[in-house]
């Protein structure tokens, strides 16, 4: 995992093209980016740009790095993936390229790998796919890997193409059965889970997904990394507001602690 | 941005600040989580998060939401205790950096030995009374709400402790020049203003508050034109010098305050949006001043005119 | 946009309106302004500007200016008079429309003559008693700010008028709830809350407050989470009907102020942004109730869960 | 003087596009609209669009009516020139072709026309030039017109080519010198106004120019129809917000009573 240090950047929008349903895809060219870990997330201030100094939509997003490129110098093009359904994500939605967009980053402590030579499965729902992205890749190079992607229906399916590409084991779920199997994509992790032999489990996409997935692992016997969401003022540990309940009592912070952690340490019915 | 050399400098109830700008307690960590951000020597001082006698949990989540131009927050008493605050935190800390400790607790016995662990120690600047904790045998009327109460509180606290100190008082109240007298009258040394705003959102899904607390604490620009007023009210009541929070995101902001009679300021819920707030800040104020043509910043302080005393 | 048919009205003090959706003081001018933009009968009614005994010209300018999601304002007395009120507007306004008329003055007296002229005119269908106007001898406070005054001003005007009586709550105090009571005491038939915030801002080219006046009250979304924590203090502390006021610009904001135990609404700043809220609000209101499956928008007061009586 | 009653609409940008300087010139496609007189004007709201609900800034920003043009079916092409300087106007400045603008509006009284056979000169600075536009045009039905423009600077002069297109003697003056007379456009009123015979003479720019320009004209005996400004909260009467008051005690509204007033009615040195 990476220990770069956070930095703050008026970056420049290169692309925020809409993918299919509310989703859409950011391109952003980052000065001086220190690089991040899979899993790791940025803030991105809406209200930060259009010419205006606004403050309604106050509050920064929190948005994972779906994959970082490096360009040069230092900088790189920072790429994320999201949902444009509530007032600061619709206005994000409507910066063009060439206006900037401030973000903070990266923050939070992201997967930890698995060991080589030992296979993993990740599984995805809805917009937790984008913090995926980057761990099929690098786990892909330490054993083989099998993603498990679902959302509502074919359209709202994000980034497909993309983890195509990678030399992973694709399976896909929706709702509607528009695309590959009729249901939820944990009714797919199951069997995976029955196989024998080491298997390094990760789940990032709505609590309930989520809460599924560890269930499963455990029944499996295995261990689950999930990565949580949580509302946000800061994203660096500063104002406490993202607290998620422990199973062992107390609390820690997703921006700091997590957002990955081991789904067995969440009191997961003290969730938001 | 200029090259005139400005003094940006103040004294801040005793303590001298290379300017202006503090950060808000609850706002900034415990400071060593902004040193990626911004070199830290370059504002004028950090207040950290309030501290109680133990460490302590907060409330369950949701703690924060989003409102218009603000947010609301009820993180409860989370802290890392004041003990810890001393051996763990503040050693991260460059040994330059003004450092004023918050003190936050139930009872007014506790808030003094807080403020006794919080003497003597090299680093420690100031001590700051967050005067917004409910008073649970009032029935969770805050110390700030009830002159009384305040009294008591900031006597108990002026003994325990030579440091400077500084009230920080409640919004939630009908004259805040009552309460900045109060203040005055039992020997503190400075106040600092506003704490949160008294707020509720409701959840129309579940029909609950948004916050798992229920009633939670509204901060942002959208109280800035709140926090102004009663800066002045407070400013005209007292010779305390005070300093002003709520909303401050900009250098217009941070001067505003000044005119209205602070001496100094701190930044809160911006640094949440923007963790180098501060440092564009207190560089912003010195343009200003350049631009003015005030060599001194702290001239600006007190200037406002065209508003009788009320 | 349902094909459910939902019932709408409510009984607001002993009045009934079609629905909970009213215009608040000062923002809806005497009413017949916005004809162009709306039919009024499709709202529940109207608040007119706060009348005066003698027609009364206001401030000299600025009188307003925008703040982070809110605006603030500081217009003065000036209306046309209660007289000029009876005789020249409500004749413009369609006779099934019911009409409150605001009451604000310097002296407890001239209140309740105000009241008087206004009690038995036919369209009148409440008064709405605005405690927010400073008293003069009592060094500027707020009749709404001492409850020994608004006691006074309460008992006052019940006795010159049998008409429904709403008290117009300031949020400038302490302890909304105590004053909900003395309204209640005093035979007030219900309230409504919250006017503006005392508020300031500043000009940095003057080095002025941005309004003539210096002072001015803080309104619009910024203000919204205050307006619905006191909304919901108020509906704990008293059994009288409450009018919830602060901020509302959608259905949605409406109906939290229902959810936190008010009963009707009023609609304010918005308004001047879009002169068809009221009326979209409305609508809005019946369709989040057949969404909801509640065949009686009033069902939806008072509904909050989780938040234990403070 | 129309007597059209004011609409509120969802008006669609057809084009906002850079003028010189910080000057931008906006197209709005209305329904319904009803016409408006020379010197009326539109409350337009900068916060109501974008794809966001925000609320900051909040208030609505009066504009002049540049120019109405019928498209049929009721529907106009609202024509409106402005100086994106302030939070508003930028965010304004955005807004792209196709994406929505609240209007209200046509508001306020705007100039009375000269009288057939009377002459006129329009005094127009800075952004007051938008309010003239329209009055130029008709005024030239009645008699001969002068138009005199003035700004900072050349880039600043705000629809210039438009005038040229009309049938009016058009007189330049900027601050810098950089077009026309260098100077304060008031100088060219100045050898104008004494001319014989009966002139209308109006004038819009801002405070301390319409102030000159009133003066000189009543030097020389003639009364001066302004265009104020003032801040606005609603546009039509309701907030009480915009007084300005008057040489014989008391306040008018701009948005009601106005922006059109006889200069000799105001007490200048009271205005803000
Ligand atoms: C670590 C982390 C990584 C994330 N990565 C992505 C991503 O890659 N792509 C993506 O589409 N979404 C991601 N999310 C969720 C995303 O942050 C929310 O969808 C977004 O904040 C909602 O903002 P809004 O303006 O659409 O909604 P609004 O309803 O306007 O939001 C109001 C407030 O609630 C907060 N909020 C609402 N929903 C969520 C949520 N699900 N999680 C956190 N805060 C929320 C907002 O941040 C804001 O403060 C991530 C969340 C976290 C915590
Ligand atoms: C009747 C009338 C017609 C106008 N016509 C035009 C026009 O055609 N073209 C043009 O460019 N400008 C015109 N103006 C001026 C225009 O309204 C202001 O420039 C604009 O409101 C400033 O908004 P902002 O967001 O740039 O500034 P900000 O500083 O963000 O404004 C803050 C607040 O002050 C108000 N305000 C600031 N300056 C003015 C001003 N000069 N007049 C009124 N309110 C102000 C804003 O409306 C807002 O409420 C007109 C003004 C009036 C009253
Ligand atoms: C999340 C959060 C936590 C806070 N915690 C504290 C605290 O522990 N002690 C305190 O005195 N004030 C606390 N405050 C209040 C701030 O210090 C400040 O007074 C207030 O937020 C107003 O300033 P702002 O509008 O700039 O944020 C907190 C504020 C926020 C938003
Ligand atoms: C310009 C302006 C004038 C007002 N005048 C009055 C008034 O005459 N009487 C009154 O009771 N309230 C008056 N109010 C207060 C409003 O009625 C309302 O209580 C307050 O604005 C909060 O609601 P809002 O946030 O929806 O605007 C005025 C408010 C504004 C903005
Ligand atoms: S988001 Fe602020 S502490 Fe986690
Ligand atoms: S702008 Fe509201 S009355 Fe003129």
């Amino acid at each position: 995992m990476t220990t770069a240090l956070p930095i703050r950047s008026e970056a420049t929008v290169l692309e925020n093209c809409a993918e299919g349903g509310e989703n859409v895809r950011l391109r952003l060219e980052v000065e001086a980016w220190p690089g991040s870990a899979p899993g790791q997330f940025v803030m991105l201030s809406p209200g930060a740009f259009r010419g205006t100094d606004s403050v309604d939509p106050l509050l920064p997003r929190p948005m994972a790095v779906y994959r970082g490129t490096p360009t040069g110098h230092g900088a790189a093009v920072v790429e994320v993936l999201y949902k444009a359904t509530g007032r600061g994500t619709r206005l994000l939605a409507a910066a063009r390229p060439g206006e900037q967009v401030r973000l903070v980053g990266p923050l939070g402590r992201g997967f930890v790998l698995p060991d080589p030579g030992v296979g993993s499965v990740l599984v995805g729902g809805g917009t937790g796919v984008a913090s995926l992205f980057e761990l099929a890749r690098l786990a892909a190079e330490r054993g083989s890997v099998r993603v498990l992607l679902g959302a509502r229906s074919a359209d709202d399916l994000m980034g497909r193409e993309d983890f195509e590409t990678l030399d992973v084991a694709l399976g896909l779920a929706t709702e509607d059965g528009g695309e590959g199997h009729r249901g939820l994509v944990t009714e797919l992790l199951e069997p995976v889970l029955a196989e024998p032999g080491e298997l390094a489990v990760y789940a990032c996409g709505p609590t309930p997904m989520m809460q599924r997935a560890a269930e499963l692992a455990a029944a499996a016997g295995r261990s689950c990394s999930v990565s949580l969401e949580n509302h946000m003022a800061c994203g660096f540990g500063v104002c406490l507001g993202c607290a998620v309940p422990l199973a062992g009592g107390g609390f820690d912070l997703v921006c700091r602690d997590g957002p990955v952690l081991e789904a067995s340490a969440v009191a997961w019915e003290g969730l938001p | 941005m200029s090259s005139l050399p400005i003094d940006t400098s103040v004294d801040f109830a005793g303590i001298r600040l290379v300017n202006p700008v503090m950060t808000a307690s609850g706002t900034f960590g415990y400071g060593s989580e902004f040193i990626p951000f911004f070199d830290l020597r370059r504002i004028g001082g950090i207040v950290a998060k309030s501290l109680t006698l133990e460490p302590r949990t907060g409330n369950p989540p949701p703690r924060i939401a989003e409102t218009p131009a603000g947010m609301l927050n009820a993180i409860g008493l989370e802290n890392v205790g004041v003990d810890a605050f001393v051996s763990e935190k503040l050693p991260l800390l460059p040994p330059e950096l003004p450092v004023i400790a918050s003190v936050f607790e139930t009872e007014i016995d506790r808030y003094a030995e807080v403020c006794k662990r919080l003497t003597g120690v090299p680093q420690v600047a100031g001590l700051e009374i967050n005067a917004s904790c409910p008073h649970v045998k009032s029935g969770g009327i805050e110390y700030g709400q009830n002159p009384q109460l305040l009294a008591r509180l900031v006597s108990a606290t002026r003994r325990a402790t030579p440091a400077p100190l500084i009230i920080k008082l409640s919004p939630n109240v009908t004259s805040i020049a009552e309460m900045a007298r109060v203040c005055a009258g039992e020997g503190a040394d400075g106040l600092a203003l506003i704490n949160t705003l008294q707020a509720l959102d409701v959840d129309l899904e579940t029909l609950r508050p948004v916050l798992r607390n229920g009633l939670g604490g509204l901060s942002g620009p959208a109280i800035r034109p709140v926090a102004l007023r009663m800066v002045w009210q407070a400013a005209q009541a007292v010779d305390l010098p005070i300093c002003g929070i709520g909303g401050i995101g900009s250098a217009e902001d941070a001067a505003k305050f000044l005119v209205c009679g602070a001496t100094a300021i701190q930044v809160g819920t911006a640094n949440y949006l923007n963790p180098r707030a501060p440092v564009e800040i207190a560089e912003g104020l010195a343009a200003f001043a350049a631009t003015r043509g005030l060599p001194r910043l702290r001239d600006l302080v007190g200037t406002l005119e065209g508003l009788g005393s009320s």
